[in-house]
């Protein structure tokens, strides 16, 4: 039983992001009969954000369906149809939900290629909800893409707008490799923007300039760019020009967009809400002060969530996840040194 | 196939003889309307945005109910998010709990003497955890049981197994009771798992698989009294399997209408576990109208206390989410306790 | 209690009429004896250094080669760490499998129509993957069957539990073998599960569970092929317990004689499956002396050969570590290439 | 059935790191009934790497004993038996095995003090060997440290020693905080050094100045200790003086110590040998970039394991693990900046 056909593929939308995300998986469902889209409630349901909303009536519960509730089964899962030819797209909830899974990623997801020369790979997708900032219960607002990042084989990305995040997610589908695709579910509904209707590809592992300035570069993904381009404004009024790079592609990293910024500007503040040690920050930072060391006018600080687990406790939550005013406190002293 | 136990019909006819006395079928209502009490004055509260996401148990009562009193206090209870009704039957405070859905930290820290572990989230995590306690008590003579909930979906989890397979080779004093509620979020059983009788895992782990009507109190009650003597008498663990259903959505922000046939929701209704005592304990002659008011208003009073004094906590200090991190502060929660307390 | 599956008695006489074909039954000797001298050859090489760290399967080879025999080429096979003698039976080169215990790169990369994925260590981990293959052929109608192997030990493992699980709920047309070989390095089986008869879970994941003498070729060999003819029919997945006895050492850096009384050594090796079948054999005029003979050395040029071809594959390149992470090297990648290029 | 008591704890023998461990996992069971030794191959066998030789014959099989194979079930149960009061110390044969436990560590073992306000806690041990260079199979020489580090409230302690391993492990047991105890497999018998009969405990969160120097200061732990030492004397042959610092536990990170030494010396080179990206070097490196800018005199420079799996391969595996001639090239470039 399969429903309509959606509409013609021409012009451009508002969406969310979990609409452009859903149309994304849509157009890559169309386009290759080798992706399937599984998960828990990922069917009937279509998720518990809508990000598969429609897609099980479209597609056939063939190619769109729940699994039992397992993750490292649904990764390791994933991997096996990826090494028989498929190209699986699974979605796991929320990112804190993905670490039952992190002996597949760490054991057999970056590692197959490596240990079996290229003779079989694991090109798939897990998308994953990641971050704070609505209130979610506990353990649901979770950043672990350092964790991630420190697999090598794994690539990851982490979309910062609609239109980004169906681009990107397309690429990831198409890849080579296997992607893990954390989505800000601060940013699920939050705002609409332009999304062109028709698939299209955006190119992994290229950190984006998403406002130029002089005065210092703010580095951040996800969840975080919109809240640097907000510090950034307010930055602008006094006469501050704050350049905002949005990495987008956590691994393989894009050092040379990055020290590129940071060697115009001498200073750089680095803004995620994971835990500051041992947080992707920390290679950021790492990488700007060895390879721009000789332009670096301050320290490279970093704005991140503490060094504690990201508090279930509703009323102050919101002191966990770095805001503008943490931001333009990091700039303010970068500045001044 | 395992057989179901059951002892009272739905309409409340005892099929045969029953394994309780009069004083503990009514104390068993009892603790069971106050649950009933609990959960749909939580959903208005929720509703008043004054609790959190709050997961409903409405249809759970017997299951969570019935198996808790099979307890001693000084037995643990290992909860799901959807345990409050087994939570506050084996002495969680009201006020405690509405501060845990409400995220206040003071409903994180549960009394001292009250020994109910933390409500979770990640599922099935809390078995490894239950089989530790339960072994740290026969290694030490505490003689308590511990008493595991997992709901039916988290029976996929590779923990469940691997909690399963150690209580069983360890003996461990513990009861696993899985709350076969019939869905999982959007998941139906007959998509989480192939067999849906729960209980058939039991033989694979050497352990008794008891497969019980969770919605009548007194058969789980006395399943899982069974289930607390062969633990406590160092036989080892039994895994329950109480068959129930969620009435309820997931949670208040679930919309059950996207998933499932919210029009058969009457007949699901009518084998629900809370009429069912009343019909027998009316036909016994132990329960009336006026009990039930006289009851009624008494949950009424306790609920709105709870409520004034989880009202009445004080607000947490924004740098309190940097505390209690280690035992004592090191120096990177130090400088961000700091910053939090300068703002 | 599930009862065993047995054709072939321990001095080799036929148990009841027996379910293969004369030339199957020679097929499968040898088969077996092929493996029995690759493992014994290969501990000779491990010993000059010629080797890494091996797994041993003396005693284990019915149960590999049965199941693997049980194939089509087309069909998958995925092995842990210790069924080479399934892997080659499978097809996998013996150059390759040497390599791969030398721990060369070109062992890892096994030949493109060879339908084995790689040898692994972490345990229980390839089981998801295993059903993912299975999947992924029925949902393109490729008709294949995957065979899947892990070990007592392995069964304890969450991955294990999830991936028969999704086997169920999917039906995928897989086969899980399960040598029960009464040993996880040091830990008897006893220890491992309370239940020790693993084929008892099947139940509970809904789906047929066999429990078959895993010394006993024919037995195997048959169970195993009605399990994957029910794989191919689309009736799904199959857990075979297959009850062996790992009369060799982990791994030829592991002792034994630290955790197990070797003095009971002979009675095993009385049950070992190689001098049973060629029993059976020589009392149906099948085999002789002669044949044997001539067999061995046909195994020693083969290996031979493969050792050669093994010692003539060219050293790596240092830089190829860092080769072969991403699709297309990365600038990370790049600069460790060249790094480790510069020396 | 219990063993002899061990020989009198009086004056000083020399141990291999294996064995003195074994000598703090003895003195913790004698000292402290709460002291629980398990995890797989434990027992009888006294583990793969003989860790625990003796333990069960000495102290029984209820408090000394084998496990299933199943390290997300050992960890969770772990959390159980600490929660109800005892004080599990747990062995992981090895680090890259923790992965099946990740869950049971970032859902649990590192949150259930922070979530519970204090009420509930989990002082528990898990004792793995980690890292390379001794030719282990796949898989054994995984160096996860990093993601231990990024999970708040575990603490994080990597000995370089037999003496430093017996008394940091003693602190561990009775530490009221989880502490994860990463033990380099080419320590375990490389070297013997003199370790003291006695009991004793060595504060955790602590860096050691193990060499002074003034030219450049070596920041690594563990089994790269040694790589840097070798280095340091190398480099003191041509007259150049390095400072070693022994970081010994990653968490609760001793930044003073760290920073002190990168002022003094101006330069820093920090060694680890997991894979360079998101690894523990990056944060160390992120701290000094930070914390001693204004007294750098050139970039901080990683060196660790490449950003691949550490190689399966034998004959080239050795590539991989940073030696001292791959310290020295980074010395010598810090130098002449
Ligand atoms: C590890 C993990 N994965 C996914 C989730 C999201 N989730 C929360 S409840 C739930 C369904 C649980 O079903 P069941 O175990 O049957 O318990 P019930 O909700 O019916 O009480 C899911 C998938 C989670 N909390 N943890
Ligand atoms: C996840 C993981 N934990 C521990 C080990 C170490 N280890 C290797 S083999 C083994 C025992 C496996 O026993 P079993 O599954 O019965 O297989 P067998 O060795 O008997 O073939 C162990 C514990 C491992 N390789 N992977
Ligand atoms: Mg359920
Ligand atoms: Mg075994």
């Amino acid at each position: 039983m399969r429903a309509e056909a959606p509409a013609a593929e021409t012009g451009v939308a508002q969406l969310t992001m979990v609409q452009a995300i859903n149309q994304a998986l849509d157009q890559a469902l169309a386009a290759d009969p080798r992706v399937l889209v599984f998960g828990e409630d990922v069917g009937v349901m279509g998720g518990v954000f809508r990000a598969t909303d429609g897609l099980q009536a479209r597609h056939g519960a063939e190619r769109v369906y729940d699994t039992p509730l397992a993750e490292s089964g649904i990764v390791g899962y994933a991997v096996g149809l990826a090494l028989a030819g498929m190209r699986p797209v699974a979605e796991v909830q929320f990112a804190g939900f993905l670490y039952p899974a992190l002996d597949q990623v760490l054991s057999h997801v970056g590692r197959y290629r490596h240990r079996t020369r290229g003779r079989f790979t694991t090109p798939l997708v897990v998308r994953a909800a990641y971050g704070g900032g609505v209130h979610t219960p506990e353990q649901h607002a979770d950043s672990p893409e350092a964790l991630l990042a420190h697999a090598p084989g794994v690539k990851v990305v982490v979309p910062s707008s609609p239109a980004r995040a169906k681009g990107l997610l397309l690429a990831a589908i198409d890849d080579p490799d296997p992607v893990f695709f954390l989505e800000a579910i601060k940013l699920y509904r939050s705002t609409r923007e332009d999304v062109p209707a028709e698939p299209y590809r955006l190119e992994l592992g290229r950190a984006r300039v998403v406002r130029e300035g002089d005065a210092l570069t703010l580095v951040a993904y996800g969840g975080m760019v919109e809240v640097c381009l907000q510090a950034a404004a307010v930055a602008a009024r006094e006469g501050v020009e704050l350049e905002v790079v949005d990495v987008e592609t956590l691994v393989p990293f894009d050092e040379a967009t990055v020290l590129g910024s940071v060697r115009k500007t001498g200073r750089a503040v680095v803004v995620h809400e994971a835990a500051r040690t041992a947080g992707f920050g920390a290679e950021i930072a790492a990488r700007i002060a060895e390879g721009a060391f000789f332009d670096l006018l301050a320290p490279v600080a970093r704005v991140t969530g503490w060094d504690a687990p990201y508090p279930p406790f509703t009323s102050v939550e919101h002191h966990y996840r770095p805001d503008a005013a943490r931001v333009l406190a990091a700039v303010r002293e970068a500045l001044l040194a | 196939m395992t057989a179901t136990v059951r002892y009272v019909a739905e309409d409340g006819r005892a099929l045969r003889e029953l394994p309780l006395a009069r004083e503990d079928l009514v104390r068993g209502y009892r603790a069971m309307r106050r649950a009933r009490h609990f959960d749909e004055r939580a959903v208005t509260l929720q509703r008043q945005g004054r609790l959190g996401v709050y997961p409903l148990f409405r249809g759970q009562e017997a299951a969570q109910v019935g198996a808790s009193l099979a307890l001693e206090p000084h037995d643990w209870l290992v909860p799901t998010y959807r345990e409050s009704a087994a939570a506050i039957t084996h002495g969680l405070p009201l006020e405690t709990a509405l501060l845990y859905w409400r995220s206040h930290p003071a409903g994180w820290s549960f009394p001292e003497h009250v020994r109910v572990l933390p409500f979770y989230v990640p599922i099935a995590t809390q078995l490894p955890h239950a089989v530790g306690v339960a072994h740290a008590g026969s290694l030490r003579g505490e003689g308590w049981v511990v008493l595991a909930f997992v709901g039916d979906g988290g029976t996929s989890e590779g923990d469940a197994h691997e909690a399963l397979n150690f209580a069983a080779v360890f003996s461990a004093p513990v009861v696993f009771l899985v709350q076969n509620n019939g869905w999982a979020i959007s998941v139906p059983t007959e998509r989480q798992m192939r067999n849906t009788v729960i209980a058939d895992r039991a033989a694979g782990y050497g352990m008794p698989g008891v497969r019980v009507d969770g919605n009548d109190l007194v058969a789980v009650w006395d399943v899982v009294r069974q289930a607390v003597a062969r633990a406590r008498a160092g036989e080892g663990p039994t895994l329950v399997e109480a068959v129930t259903y969620r009435l309820a959505p997931h949670t208040t922000s679930d919309d059950p209408g996207r998933y499932r046939d919210e029009s058969a929701a009457g007949e699901r209704e009518r084998a629900e576990p809370l009429a069912r005592m009343r019909a027998l304990l009316a036909g016994m002659g132990a329960w009336s109208d006026e009990y039930e008011e006289a009851l009624l208003a008494d949950l009424r009073a306790e609920f709105d206390a709870a409520v004034a004094a989880a009202d009445a906590a004080p607000e947490p200090a924004p740098e309190s989410i940097v505390e209690h991190v280690y035992a004592g502060m090191q120096p990177d929660q130090r400088r961000a306790w700091e910053a939090l307390r300068e703002g």
